[in-house]
C-alpha cells in the first residue's frame, strides 16, 4: 500500500498536528473564556489578531513567523539563545505553523460553547463556595466539552491540511518538516504523479476521519444523560 | 519568475494599439492542469519544459506553435553581507561550507528550479555530500527568503530572481554545462479563438519584448 | 446571630429592595409576584450589586455600599436554595449534592451527606443524571446541596414548590429542627400561608 | 494609499468573498442541522467529506474542483450547456472555491449552535401548534444566531484569505479572480515588493476587523435582554 | 369532551403510566414526587412515546400503539402548561403569548389576548424579554400562551406554582370559568389539597 517513505510522512503528519493542536489547545480556552466572558478595551484588536491567520493567505503567516521566529527574528533569536529551541527547517516549525494556523477555529468553537454555557450555573457554584478560577473549572469548562471537542477536530483537521504557511516558515525537508501535505504538492507539481497524490490524499482523509469519528464518541459520552425528557 | 517581465511586456503590446491581454500567473501545474480541464486560454507560457511536455502530449497545443522564447541560468546565492566568492566546480567544499546550515532551493524532485540545481549539483559531484542539507521551498521565492533572512547560508535560484532581491548576493553562476539548459517553451492552445493570440506570439519573441526580458535577466535564445 | 440588611436596586421602571432586622430564627418573605423577593435574595447572596445599602449577618459585614466592602459570592457562606432547582447538569446527583460540601472547611459543615440524602429520600437517586430527574426530585437535590455546603445562613426560595405533602411535611420538620437546634438564620420565602405559619419567627412583606 | 487596481482587487475580494458566504450559509445550515439532530446511516462519511477541504491542501481542493467543475468535467460540462456558467478564469470560480473552502467552518460553527438549543422549547413550539419545519424556523434557528454570526465572521474571513484553492482552479487573472490573497502571492513573487505586500495585507485585515466588529454588533442585538439576572 | 387514557412506559429501574376514563370536566392528578404525572402528561401531549397504550381525546384517537395510530404533538391541540415554564427566550413576552394563537385556526381559539393578558396581569410585561421575568411571572405568561393556542384539552402541571394568593385565586377563577363554561377538559397536576377539594371533578393518585 504505502511505501515505507509515505509511512514516515503520515507518522510526521500525525506528530506534528497533534503536537500543534495540544499546544494550541490551553490558549485557545483562555482567549476564548477572554472573548466570551470579559470586557476590557481592545477585545477587537486581539479578536483581530486571533483571526489574521484566516484572512491572510497562509505564505503570508509563514513570511511573518519567519520574520519574527527565524534565528534573525526578535523572538527566534531569544528564544534560540535562551532554549536552544529553533523552529526554521524543524519539526517544531511545521507544529508552531499549524498551531498558528488552527488557532482561530479552535478559539472560535470553545467561545461559542463558553457563551452558550448558563451563566447562572456559575453563579449557583459560587454560592457554594467555588471562586472564579474553581468555577470556571468545574462548571464552565466541563459544560464547553462540545465546544472543545469541536475545536480539537477542526484543528486537528486544519493541521493536517496545513500548508502554505509550513512551508515558507518551515521549508520542505524530508523526515522534519514533510508533512502530508507537503508531500502532496510536491507530487502535484511532477506531471503524471496523480496515483501518489491520491494515495497521500487518502491517507489525509482517514487520518481526519478516525478523529471524526473519536470526537463523535468522545461527544456522545459527554452527553450527561441526555436523551431522558427529549421534547 | 516570469511575472514581472511579461506584466511588462504585455503593456508594450497594448500600447502598441492592440488589446491587453489577460494573463494568469501560477505555478507551470496549476496552469497546464487548468488547460487540461477546458480552460478557456489562449496561450500558455511555462517555466517547466515536463508540463509543456504534458499538455503536449494531450494534444492541447496547436502544432508548430511550440517555440522556446527566453533561457535563464542558475545563481547560487548568499545573504547580501556575506563578500565571499566562489568558483562553482568539483574542488567547491559545498558540505563543509554549508556546516550545520542548509542549502535552501526549490524542490529538486518537483519543481524546475529545483530540478535543474540538483542536476548541476550531481554534475559537480556535490549533489551527494548535500542531498540532506537541502531545505527545500515551494517555490523559487520561498527559497530565496530563507536566504534573504540568514536562515539558509547558501540557496540555489534562478539568477532572475537573485539579480531582483536586494538582500541576496550572487555568489557564483552555474557552468551552463552542469545542466540541461534552462528554456521557457510557449506555445498556442488549439482551443484558442482570439485572432490576437498569434500576434502576441509574436511579438514575446520580437526585439522589442526580448529588450524587456533582457533587462530582467533572461537570456532570449 | 442575625440578619441586618438594606439593599436597594434601581430597575428601568421602579425600585426594588429591603430593609429589615431580625435577630435569627426563621424569617418568611412574602409578597406578591414580582415584588422582588428573588432580588433581594440575590443580592445578599451577592449574585446581584445592589445600588446601595449594606448586608450584615451575624458578625460578619458582607456587603456595605459606603465603606465599600464587597464580600464574592463565595466568600459569603450562604446556601441557595433557587427558585430553579440549577443543578449542575454535568454531575450525577451524588456529585451535585458534594459539590458545596467538598469545597466546605470541615468546621464550618453542620450536617452530613448521609443524613441529607436520608431525610431528603435521595437514596436511589444519586447516580442518575440531573436532566432524568423529575421536577421534585430536582427540588430536593437542591436543598440537599444547599444544606451540605455548611453555610452561616440559608436563603431559600420557593424550596418547598413542587413537593408532595408528604415529602414536605418531612422538609419542614427538618427546617425547623435546623431553625432551633442549629440555629442558622434563614430567610424563607414562599406564597403558602400554612408554610408561613408554621415556620416564621419574623415575617417580611415587600410590594 | 491604495492604487486604482488595489482598490479593484479590494472590491473584487469583498465580492467574491460576500457571495461565496452566502451562497455555503443555506447549505451549512442544512448540514449542520442534519448533523446536529438526525440519526441516519453514512452520517459519518457526510461529515467526513464536509471536512476534506480542511484537512487536503487547498490545492489539491483546487484541482478536485477542476476536475469535477472544468469545461471537461462532468458537472462543469454540463452546467456549462445548459446554464451558460462557467468557473475556470471566472470570479464564480473563485466564489465556489472560497465557499468550498469556507463550509467546514460554518457547518461546525452553527451545529454546535443547533446542539445547544435546549430540545424542550422545541417540544414546548410543537405542543402549540407548529410542525417540525416552522419549529426549526421559529425556535432552533433563531436561537442559533449567534452560531450563524460565528459562521459568517469565519467564512468571510477564510475566504477573504483564500488562495490555493482558488489559484488552481479558477486561475489569476485581474479583476476577475485576482482576489487579495492572490495579489498579494503575485507581489510576494517580486523580490523587494514588502511595501505593497504590506499595503495589501493590510487591507485584507482591515476588511475582517470590520466584518468581526458587524458581527459583535449583531450578536449584541441577538442577545434577548441577557444581563438581567446574570448571576 | 371526554379523556379516555392508557398509557405506559419501560424505565429503567421500573414503569410508569396511566390508565382512566373521565367524561370531561377538570381531573386532578396527584401522587408523590417521581410517580409519573409529568411523564403522563408528556405521553398524552405526543412528547414522549408511550410503550403501549391509547389517547382519546373527545372524538379523536391521538394514540393508538396497537392501531398505529400517533398524531404528531403539533396536531393534537393541547394546551401543555410545563411545570417549568419554558417561554421562547428569543420572543418578548407577547410574541410569546401569540405564539400559538397564530397558529391556530380562527375557528378553534376560544380566548383572546386581551382577556387572558387582563385576567393575568401581564398588561406591563408584554415587552419584556422572558430572562427579566420573576418566576410567578413566566408561570403566568405560559399558562397564557397555551390558553391563547385554542386548544382541545388543558395539561396542567402544577401552573399555580409560584403564584401569591391573590392571582392564584384569580387564575383558579378563571380555570373554573373554562371547565364550565367552555367544557374543555383539563388534566391538572397539583399538590396542594385546597387546589385540588376546590377544581377537582375527578381525581386521579399515581404512584
Ligand atoms: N432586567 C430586568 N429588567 C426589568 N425588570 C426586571 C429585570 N429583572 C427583573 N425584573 C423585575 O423585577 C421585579 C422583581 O423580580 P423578582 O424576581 O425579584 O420577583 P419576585 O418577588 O421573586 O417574584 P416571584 O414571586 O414571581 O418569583 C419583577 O417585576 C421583574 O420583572
Ligand atoms: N431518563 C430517565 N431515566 C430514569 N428515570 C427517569 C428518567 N426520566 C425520568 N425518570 C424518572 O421517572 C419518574 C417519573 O418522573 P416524572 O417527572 O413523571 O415524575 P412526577 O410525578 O412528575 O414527579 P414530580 O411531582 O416530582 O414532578 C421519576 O422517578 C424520574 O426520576
Ligand atoms: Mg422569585
Ligand atoms: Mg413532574
Amino acid at each position: 500500500m504505502l511505501s515505507g517513505d509515505e509511512w514516515q510522512i503520515v507518522r510526521l503528519s500525525l506528530w506534528v498536528s497533534g503536537i500543534a493542536v495540544l499546544a494550541a489547545l490551553p490558549l485557545s480556552v483562555a482567549l476564548a473564556w477572554l472573548l466570551a466572558r470579559v470586557r476590557f478595551p481592545g477585545k477587537a484588536i486581539v479578536d483581530g489578531v486571533i483571526h489574521l491567520p484566516l484572512v491572510l493567505p497562509p505564505v503570508v503567516i509563514g513570511w511573518l513567523l519567519l520574520i519574527a521566529f527565524g534565528l534573525n527574528g526578535p523572538i527566534g533569536s531569544r528564544l534560540h539563545d535562551w532554549f536552544g529551541v529553533g523552529f526554521v527547517f524543524h519539526w517544531t516549525g511545521a507544529a508552531l505553523a499549524a498551531a498558528i494556523m488552527a488557532l482561530p477555529l479552535m478559539v472560535r468553537a470553545i467561545r461559542l460553547s463558553i457563551e452558550a454555557v448558563d451563566p447562572r450555573l456559575e453563579g449557583a457554584a459560587r454560592t457554594l463556595g467555588a471562586g472564579r478560577w474553581r468555577t470556571f473549572r468545574t462548571v464552565t469548562l466541563p459544560l464547553s466539552v462540545p465546544g472543545i471537542v469541536a475545536a480539537l477536530v477542526l484543528g486537528f483537521a486544519r493541521s493536517l491540511g496545513e500548508f502554505g504557511a509550513t512551508i515558507t516558515f518551515a521549508g520542505n525537508i524530508p523526515g522534519e518538516t514533510r508533512t502530508l501535505p507537503l508531500a502532496i504538492y510536491a507530487q502535484l507539481q511532477v506531471p503524471g504523479m496523480d496515483a501518489a497524490v491520491m494515495r497521500l490524499a487518502a491517507m489525509s482523509v482517514a487520518l481526519s476521519l478516525a478523529a471524526l469519528v473519536a470526537s463523535e464518541v468522545l461527544t456522545r459520552r459527554g452527553a450527561f444523560g441526555a436523551g431522558a425528557h427529549v421534547l | 519568475s516570469l511575472q514581472e517581465s511579461l506584466t511588462e511586456a504585455a503593456g508594450a503590446w497594448a500600447k502598441a494599439g492592440h488589446a491587453m491581454p489577460v494573463l494568469s500567473f501560477g505555478a507551470s501545474s496549476a496552469l497546464a492542469r487548468q488547460i487540461r480541464a477546458g480552460a478557456p486560454a489562449d496561450l500558455f507560457f511555462s517555466a517547466d519544459e515536463d508540463w509543456m511536455d504534458a499538455v503536449e502530449q494531450s494534444g492541447e497545443l496547436r502544432p508548430g506553435t511550440r517555440a522556446d522564447l527566453l533561457g535563464n541560468r542558475l545563481a547560487l546565492i548568499v545573504p547580501a553581507g556575506d563578500r565571499r566568492r566562489f568558483t562553482l566546480d568539483r574542488r567547491l567544499p559545498l558540505a563543509r561550507l554549508l556546516g550545520n546550515g542548509r542549502l535552501a532551493m526549490a524542490d529538486p524532485d518537483a519543481v524546475p528550479a529545483g530540478k535543474y540545481g540538483k542536476a548541476a549539483l550531481a554534475a559537480l559531484g556535490l549533489w551527494p555530500d548535500v542531498a540532506n542539507r537541502i531545505a527545500r521551498g515551494e517555490s523559487v521565492r520561498t527559497a530565496l527568503a530563507f536566504v534573504e533572512r540568514g536562515e539558509a547560508p547558501f540557496g540555489i535560484v534562478y539568477e532572475t530572481d537573485a539579480m531582483a532581491s536586494s538582500s541576496v548576493r550572487v555568489a557564483a553562476i552555474f557552468p551552463a554545462g552542469s545542466h540541461k539548459p534552462i528554456r521557457y517553451p510557449v506555445a498556442l492552445l488549439k482551443r484558442s479563438a482570439s485572432p490576437d493570440a498569434a500576434g502576441f506570439r509574436r511579438f514575446l519573441a520580437s526585439p522589442a519584448a526580448s529588450a524587456i526580458f533582457r533587462r530582467h535577466g533572461f537570456g532570449p535564445l | 446571630m442575625s440578619f441586618d440588611i438594606d439593599v436597594r436596586l434601581r430597575r428601568r421602571d421602579r425600585d426594588i429592595g429591603a430593609r429589615f432586622r431580625s435577630d435569627g430564627g426563621l424569617t418568611v418573605v412574602t409578597g406578591p409576584s414580582g415584588a422582588g423577593k428573588t432580588s433581594v435574595l440575590m443580592m445578599i447572596a451577592g449574585l446581584i450589586h445592589p445600588d446601595a445599602g449594606h448586608v450584615r449577618i451575624g458578625e460578619a459585614t458582607l456587603f456595605d455600599k459606603a465603606a465599600r466592602v464587597d464580600v464574592p459570592p463565595e466568600r459569603r457562606r450562604l446556601g441557595y436554595v433557587f427558585q430553579d432547582a440549577r443543578l449542575f447538569p454535568h454531575r450525577r446527583v451524588l456529585a451535585n449534592l458534594l459539590y458545596g460540601y467538598r469545597l466546605a472547611a470541615p468546621g464550618h459543615r453542620w450536617m452530613e451527606p448521609d443524613q441529607a440524602i436520608d431525610f431528603l429520600g435521595l437514596g436511589n437517586l444519586l447516580d442518575r443524571w440531573p436532566r432524568s430527574l423529575s421536577g421534585g426530585e430536582a427540588q430536593r437535590v437542591a436543598i440537599g446541596r444547599a444544606l451540605l455546603s455548611g453555610p452561616r445562613a440559608l436563603l431559600m426560595d420557593e424550596p418547598l414548590g413542587g413537593l408532595d405533602p408528604t415529602r414536605r411535611d418531612e422538609v419542614m420538620r427538618a427546617i425547623e429542627r435546623i431553625r432551633d437546634e442549629l440555629r442558622v438564620p434563614i430567610l424563607y420565602v414562599t406564597h403558602d400561608r400554612a408554610e408561613a405559619t408554621r415556620l416564621a419567627t419574623h415575617t417580611l412583606t415587600l410590594g
